[in-house]
């Protein structure tokens, strides 16, 4: 198992250094200059030049770039140009609003996707078959922001069960932040629920017709049972690389339905961020977010060695 | 009362008859053979007594087992299946769940028969009984080579105790000297077990190695079926004549052996593979699949190169044509010195490779004629009209037509695909051609024509063959010397004649002992 | 484990208790707004975000606007002027404390002012407070501001957000922990979400009627509609104009419609030619047909202006009639100016809704008098480089939200390009005097002289829309000034 | 050709594949004839005849600036499937041979490929909107550059996959015997035989596209007025959806009907052309 981890693990390393390089460039190469951007229409050039030096926009970017990194590895990120706070705390309080949404996502996703994939192979042909698969195929097809908007015109506005947006910090009152969550984890859930039930059910479809399966029915078990015993556990491989494709898909998802339901979270943060100009608290905010889809990404990735036996097991001998 | 009756079964898809009207029966520890070439319905046959039919399948007929029908539901049936039949497939290397250790699959098994407590030593009892050692039970299937695979099969077979074994053609993906131990082991076990024995297969001389009563079928029919003496020696269908004849040989081995000079000679090849290391840790030590091999090919000689499957045979043939590199060593062909992909552009047509599986080696998108004419980039000085006529004139050579170049590799049958393969090999007129187990993927039927255009073409164009196999009857009816590979290094060398009578190395005995008996 | 007999008593109490106190009259408020500030100091920071929080709730000025615009008194409880308008002095309010508890004195004053006019300062607007020569405090309640020259507006100007006054020792700290004088002291700010007020006990002034305030940051419009319908928030101080519609029908809602400070302009780059062309940018003044521009943009809410003034000042002329709506005038002019057929120009958009959908009714409408306009959309950063910085541009549509800056005409390299002595004259006479009678004459001088010249497309007046819940009174209707001024707010049934 | 022939035969068995190509095929020729011909004149900007009703004088009634819904719907869809293409485009134009180096050249090039792969995709697709918009200004190009990014490592990963399992095939192993280099084998072995992986892979990637620019023109990053895309349409109806719910409605159903449409042709291609492709269970990557 070890040479497969030590693999991964460099190959994760080389993808954050890769990013946090094109990040900073990207952003270095932005028009528009944060100091006038604070000052206004009418503040004169001196006040301007003056809020550049303060802020330290002008050393060159090869030393600014080195300093960020150094500075990142002790977490700290620096000091947000607009908000003048530490851009660690600012990243941090709207990481609590987003990693649960993402998480939650996730978890609805798997809670409602997986069960109607292996319900639709199951049953596969029958109208609840293809019921399923073209719920699913609707799943995919609905813009989530516009979903967003009717789950809260329903839930919301009518029934008034849900409030339509805004979040309650989890300190305060952490009921109030679960029932800030529902609704946008929703949103966010629903197409991704929808490729797991596709891709469940065609890995499930598949896996009845492997050979293994033969053998555990020549063996004494029902097809049902031979499909739960062994065909489960394989037909996880395919849904296990989907999974970690999708944690990519939601966070660009967070940053949609972050606007639809205003919510506090990091996506926003870096859409005001830009406009504004802040790009320390942008840079820093767009690593973390990368930090978090390769790092899902590398847990899947050990996750299908520890699943797979075939790629941490040396081949048998010639 | 008889253990299995099988009364006019009848299988179709969606209206499309597979079987027909097909009667069996097997008393208890009786053994039947079933012979057919591929699509002549045994397998389904075997799937249909056993209840594992695919659910679009239309059954017909009656299917009694100790005289009771098969159950409909399919609970019972599956619980019948785990503790009265055993059945062992063809792939091994897809049989088995690959995420399970196969001593967990051998202990389901057992607890799916019914013994709930110490399944354990009864584990370790089978893995012996198949010839595997007690360790093998915490690896998982691809750690174990095919053989190994197979014999845990057999195991999960026997963990029940059946009364029948149903062996649907057990050995074919084996190389030779596996196959003869599994069928061995197939035979010990339904004596000792005195279990009734259903063997499939289109292998004539493994069903007559094994079964008293043989049964053969074509096209979902039962051409005719009997004792083992009576179907071999006098078969009364056409059919069935000609499988016989088929798995006899001819014998034809050239008169004297032309003594050209030598064409080819190579000194201390060796190929060392490094296991796949991390970029910074250090390299281990791999492993040396061609050990310091020398020997030399004369002109017009026809060579066989043999051995077991993993013997590095084949990695020797790649690096002699030129698709890999040798460690160390050297090679010369005519005056030229080379390593093995280093050969000189010009050198290239002068050597070519006819591989294995007909079905790999064409490109499914490329009309027939485009691949073989492709070899023709190694000698551009030719303009397209003689271009086309040398394609036209191999095609025609290996028995083809022209006019069939500009169809679709899918279109054709194995034998006429490994006929094009041959034509591509020779359209740049090569010296040496390189064979790599040119038969073993084809029907029985086909295989004998094949050898004979080898043969022709050898002498009309003065070919030097080198043929790589694990088939010794194949060989001797091509080769005029046998070179004996075993773990990297050539063990033995000699004519096919006096090594048949005196092998020397143990290795081209194990050879010998795993030829089925002549029919 | 026993029954808790005794909790669920207490529980069923305490939920009586509650039902009970809803009937009594709210005291707290949750209001939308559209912008997030990006900090809290209004002295180091020109967004009008940061003052809608914090103006007259969390700061106070020696002065404030009342809701006419008129000044009133702040900290300065009275004042007096000198003769020549140079000398103003102002006795304190006694009795006042920052939120922190240190005590409020004229050293503060003097404070807030040497730190606007210092070289380093970093507030928006330091050349409003240009003319101030010096600030002394002549005893704890009592402080003399000297003027190099008199300034007709400098009562206004310091009663602007720009000026409030701010204690030594939280200063530094006002941008994420603001410390006022006000009549509301900052509680929690949740960044992305909410911004917390609560009322200060120890106000010196009149104590508010409301004692919990927040805002809330919903940037998108459908959002802003669904907090409202489902009663999360309680009222909008300046809401999108598409589905007003929708709580005028809704008896639980009022609407508020007034006006800002805000001129809406098609900015003309007067050096750019064609535009250096008088006739050209007359023609341009005749093809604008205002009140369609009104409707589709703000489905029908904004008032006309044909001058940069905003209509509820005193001051303010209409001058929609100089250029009215005539294609063949336009046209004429345009073939007179040497462009029989039109030609076609560039409009940078920045990223807000009046820009953009603006920008496509003013090009089809010039399309008409055969004038293309190409619509390129800008962010708000490079809005600042481009067009305000470099002065890159043709057209432009922009709000200067900045309270009676009609002054900004009379700086020849502002971004207009607009150079006219008689204006600048104008302009000069109007920041000296402090006589009102005087000062009127000169603003409507300056206002016609602006629309004659046809500088810039003068639209129309960024209306302020408010969206209450119905039992809110004392909303201020207009915004004369940046800020949404809590003071007056309570729930009526 | 006798694959066309075998192959047309039988999709007409194919229900669903038929339903998608026709619905595709519908959609297609509405949003190219909206390049020639709209029932109006598509931005002309007509506030007297604001929120007219449907089925009145504009068959699909006027938007809150007056504009025939009809028309933008056709010029939208023409929007929206040209960035969706083009991003295909991109993303094929450049992942498809990183993927076929990656697999023919293998060892730290191919290790290099994959951790651009890896670090591409980690780039969530509406960040990269985000900075290339303020780079270059928002835009319908943009939107193109944008999802066309993030459509390079979903080719590459398909190409790369298709080519390895091909990689070690005997005609593979012909083709260098005669001579042919990488680059060739390639082109003339490997290309022609992923091509239904790729194909099947586009169709996906394209409905995906369709839906990635429609959210980027909900954050305000994607087409920009005066130009019009289904995204863009959706949006500005979204604040008054409780006055004019249709405005909303039609660019909604619009975005659901061809996205459904390109998912059911792009299975039905993947079963029809190569059902070995279905066995793979390959991974159907989403944006």
């Amino acid at each position: 198992m070890i040479p497969y981890v030590l693999k991964r693990l460099a190959g994760f390393v080389a993808t954050l250094l890769a990013a946090a390089a094109v990040t900073f460039l990207l952003l270095d190469a932005l028009p528009g200059d944060p100091a006038r951007f604070i000052l206004g229409i009418n503040a004169s050039p001196e006040a301007v030049q003056a809020l550049r030096l303060q802020l330290g926009l002008e050393a060159p970017p090869l030393e600014r770039f080195i300093r960020w990194i150094g500075g990142m590895l002790q977490g700290d990120f620096g000091l947000s140009y607009t908000q003048g706070a530490p851009v660690s705390a600012l990243i941090a309080e709207r990481l609590a609003v987003t990693f649960p949404l993402a998480l939650a996502a996730m978890v609805i996703s798997i809670a409602i996707g997986l069960p109607l994939g292996i319900l639709a192979a199951r049953r596969r042909g029958s109208l609840a078959d293809t019921g399923l698969m073209m719920l699913a195929q609707l799943g995919v097809a609905v813009p989530n922001f516009w979903f967003g908007m009717l789950l809260v015109l329903l839930f919301s506005v009518t029934l008034r069960w849900l409030p339509p947006g805004g979040f309650v910090p989890w300190d305060e009152n952490a009921w109030g932040a679960i029932r800030s969550l529902v609704l946008p984890s929703f949103a966010l859930a629903l197409p991704q629920a929808a490729i797991l039930a596709r891709v469940m059910r065609t890995a499930l479809v598949d896996v009845q017709s492997a050979d293994y399966i033969r053998t555990a029915r020549a063996k004494g078990l029902t097809m049902g049972e031979a499909v739960w015993r062994h065909g489960v556990r394989n037909a996880l491989l395919p849904v296990l690389t989907i999974l970690g494709l999708q944690f990519a898909f939601l966070v660009a998802g967070t940053i949609i339905v972050e606007n639809v339901f205003y919510l506090p979270g990091l996506g926003r943060l870096i859409f005001t961020a830009i406009s504004e100009r802040d790009l320390i608290l942008v840079r820093g905010a767009i690593i973390v977010l990368v930090v978090g889809v390769t790092l899902t990404m590398l847990v899947v990735d050990l996750l299908y060695g520890l699943v797979d036996p075939r790629l941490r097991v040396r081949r048998a001998s010639r | 009362m008889s253990l299995l009756e099988v009364k006019g079964l009848g299988i179709a898809f969606s209206g499309r008859p597979v079987v027909e009207g097909l009667d069996l029966t097997l008393a208890p520890s009786e053994r039947l053979g079933v012979i057919g070439e591929s699509g002549s319905g045994k397998s389904l046959t075997a799937l249909a007594i056993a209840g594992l039919l695919p659910d679009t399948a239309e059954r017909t007929g009656t299917i009694l087992f100790e005289g009771s029908p098969l159950p409909e539901d399919e609970a019972t049936m599956a619980r019948l299946r785990g503790k009265r039949i055993g059945m062992v497939f063809q792939e091994p290397m897809s049989a088995l769940n690959p995420l399970m250790q196969v001593g967990e699959q051998i202990a389901e098994a057992i607890f799916l028969s019914g013994d709930r407590v110490g399944y354990g030593t009864q584990v370790l009892a089978l893995l012996d009984e198949v010839g595997l050692e007690p360790q093998h039970r915490r690896r998982y299937p691809h750690e174990l080579s095919g053989g190994q695979r197979q014999r845990v099969m057999i195991a999960m077979a026997l963990a029940s105790r059946p009364d029948l074994l149903i062996a649907d053609e057990p050995t074919s993906a084996l190389d030779l000297v596996t196959q003869r131990q599994v069928l061995d082991l197939l035979d010990r076990l339904a004596r000792n077990r005195r279990m009734a024995l259903l063997f499939i297969s289109h292998d004539l001389k493994a069903v007559a190695a094994l079964c008293p009563r043989i049964m053969v079928m074509q096209a979902g029919r039962v051409v005719e079926a009997g004792p083992r003496e009576a179907i071999l020696g006098h078969p009364r269908e056409r059919y069935t004549r000609m499988l016989v004849g088929a798995a006899r040989f001819r014998i034809h081995t050239l008169a004297n052996a032309p003594m050209g000079d030598p064409l080819f000679t190579a000194r201390q090849i060796s190929r060392r593979f490094e296991s796949p290391s991390l970029l910074f840790l250090p390299r281990r030590a791999g492993t040396l699949a061609v050990d310091a091999v020398s020997l030399t090919l004369r002109r017009a000689e026809s060579v066989a190169l043999v051995g077991p499957s993993g013997c590095g045979k084949s990695t020797l043939a790649r690096i002699i044509v030129g698709l890999d590199r040798a460690t160390d060593g050297t090679m010369q062909f005519d005056r030229t010195v080379y390593h093995g992909s280093d050969l000189p552009g010009a050198l290239r047509p002068d050597i070519s490779l006819v591989f294995q599986d007909p079905f790999g080696s064409f490109n499914p998108r490329l009309r027939i004629g485009a691949s073989v004419s492709e070899p023709l980039r190694l000698l551009p000085d030719l303009d397209e009209a003689a271009r086309r006529r040398r394609v036209a004139d191999m095609v025609e050579a290996v028995g083809l037509s022209p006019d069939m170049l500009s169809r679709y590799p899918h279109q054709f049958s194995g034998g006429q695909r490994q006929r094009f393969a041959i034509a591509r090999a020779l359209v740049t007129r090569p010296r040496l051609v390189v064979l790599d187990e040119p038969v073993s993927a084809l029907d029985v039927s086909v295989r004998g024509e094949v050898l004979a255009l080898l043969h022709r073409l050898r002498a009309d164009f003065g070919l030097t063959y080198l043929v790589i196999s694990h088939d010794l009857d194949m060989v001797r009816a091509l080769a005029d010397r046998v070179l004996v590979m075993s773990a990297g290094r050539i063990v033995e060398e000699g004519r096919p004649a006096k090594l048949f009578e005196k092998p020397e190395h143990e290795q081209t005995r194990a050879l010998l002992a795993a030829r089925l008996p002549e029919l | 484990m026993q029954f808790p007999i005794k909790t669920v008593l207490y529980a069923a109490v305490a939920s009586l208790v509650l039902i009970g106190a809803a009937q009594a009259q709210r005291t707290d408020i949750r209001i939308g707004v559209v912008l997030e500030p990006p900090a809290l100091d209004p002295t180091a920071g020109a967004a009008e975000a940061i003052d809608i929080v914090v103006y007259q709730n969390i700061f106070e000025g020696l002065t404030r606007v009342d809701e006419t615009g008129a000044v009133q008194p702040g900290l300065a409880t009275d004042w007096t002027i000198s003769e020549d308008g140079l000398t103003y002095t102002f006795n304190l309010a006694e009795g006042v404390t920052f939120h922190d508890g240190t005590p409020f004195s004229a050293e503060d004053v003097v404070f807030t002012f040497e730190r606007i006019l210092a070289d380093d300062s970093v507030n928006a607007q330091k050349a409003l407070y240009a003319p101030i020569e010096s600030v002394t405090a002549i005893d704890a309640a009592t402080v003399e501001i000297v003027l190099e020259r008199p300034s007709g507006m400098f009562l206004f100007d310091i009663g602007r957000g720009d000026a409030v006054i701010v204690s030594p020792a939280t200063a530094d700290t006002n941008a994420t922990d603001p410390v006022g004088t006000g009549p509301f002291r900052f509680v929690q700010w949740n960044r992305g979400s909410r911004i917390q007020l609560a009322r200060y006990e120890e106000y010196w002034g009149e104590l508010p009627a409301l004692t919990e305030a927040s805002y809330h940051f919903i940037g998108d419009t459908a959002a802003g509609i669904n907090a409202l319908l489902a009663e999360e928030v309680d009222g909008f101080n300046n809401f999108a104009s598409e589905s007003i519609a929708l709580f005028e029908a809704d008896p639980r809602f009022k609407v508020l419609v007034g006006t800002t400070e805000g001129e809406i302009i098609m900015a003309t780059n007067n050096r750019q030619p064609p535009f250096d062309d008088l006739r050209v940018r007359q023609a341009l003044a005749h093809a604008i047909d205002r009140q369609a521009l009104i409707d589709g943009v703000s489905n029908g809410f904004g008032v006309p202006i044909g001058s940069h003034f905003a209509p509820h000042h005193p001051y303010y002329v209409d001058l929609t009639g100089t250029y009215p709506h005539d294609l063949e005038a336009a046209r004429a002019l345009l073939a007179e100016a040497g462009f029989p057929d039109g030609f076609s120009t560039a409009m940078k958009l920045p990223p807000v809704n009046y820009a953009r959908l603006g920008g496509q009714i003013l090009a089809s409408q010039f399309a008409e008098i055969g004038v293309t306009v190409e619509l390129i959309n800008v962010e708000w950063a490079q809005w600042l480089t481009d067009v305000l910085t470099n002065k890159d541009y043709d057209l432009s549509i922009v709000a200067h939200v900045e309270p009676f800056d009609i002054g900004i005409y009379a700086d020849p390299d502002y971004y207009f390009g607009y150079d006219d002595a008689d204006f600048q004259a104008i302009i000069s006479e109007l920041s000296t005097t402090t006589d009102d009678a005087r000062r009127r004459e000169l603003a409507v001088a300056a206002q016609t002289r602006l629309a004659e010249q046809a500088v810039n497309g003068f639209l129309y007046q960024l209306p302020q829309i408010g969206v209450w819940n119905a039992k809110v009174e004392g909303q201020w209707v207009d915004s004369p000034i940046e800020g949404v001024v809590l003071r007056d707010i309570r729930w009526v049934d | 050709m006798s694959i066309r022939d075998h192959w047309a035969g039988r999709a007409l068995r194919h229900p669903s594949f038929v339903i998608g190509l026709l619905g595709t095929l519908a959609f297609i020729g509405l949003a190219l004839l909206s390049a020639v011909w709209t029932p109006h004149v598509v931005d002309r900007v007509n506030i007297a005849a604001r929120f007219a009703p449907l089925f009145g004088d504009y068959l699909l009634g006027t938007d809150h600036l007056g504009r025939d819904i009809a028309s933008m719907l056709m010029r939208g869809a023409l929007t929206s499937l040209t960035v969706a293409a083009v991003a295909v485009g991109i993303g094929l134009v450049i992942g498809v041979p990183l993927g076929l180096a990656a697999a023919i050249v293998g060892g730290p090039f191919e290790w290099l490929i994959l951790r651009v792969n890896d670090f591409l995709f980690a780039f969530p697709a509406l960040i990269v909107a985000v900075l290339i918009t303020t780079l270059f200004g928002p835009g319908a190009t943009n939107a193109m550059l944008a999802i066309g990014i993030f459509n390079i490592p979903v080719f590459a990963r398909v190409a790369r996959g298709g080519a390895l399992s091909l990689k070690s095939l005997d005609y593979v192993a012909a083709a260098r015997l005669a001579g042919l280099s990488s680059l060739a084998i390639a082109r003339k072995h490997l290309l022609p035989n992923i091509a239904s992986l790729v194909i099947v892979q586009a169709t996906i990637q394209l409905s995906l596209g369709i839906l990635a620019e429609a959210g980027l023109s909900y954050v305000g990053l994607g087409t920009q007025p005066p130009g019009t895309s289904l995204g863009l349409m959706l949006r500005d109806a979204q604040s008054i959806f409780l006055l004019h719910p249709h405005l909303a409605m039609v660019p909604g159903l619009a975005i659901m009907f061809i996205v459904v449409s390109l998912n059911l042709a792009g299975d039905g291609l993947r079963d029809l052309i190569d059902p070995r492709l279905r066995k793979e269970g390959l991974p159907r990557v989403a944006a």
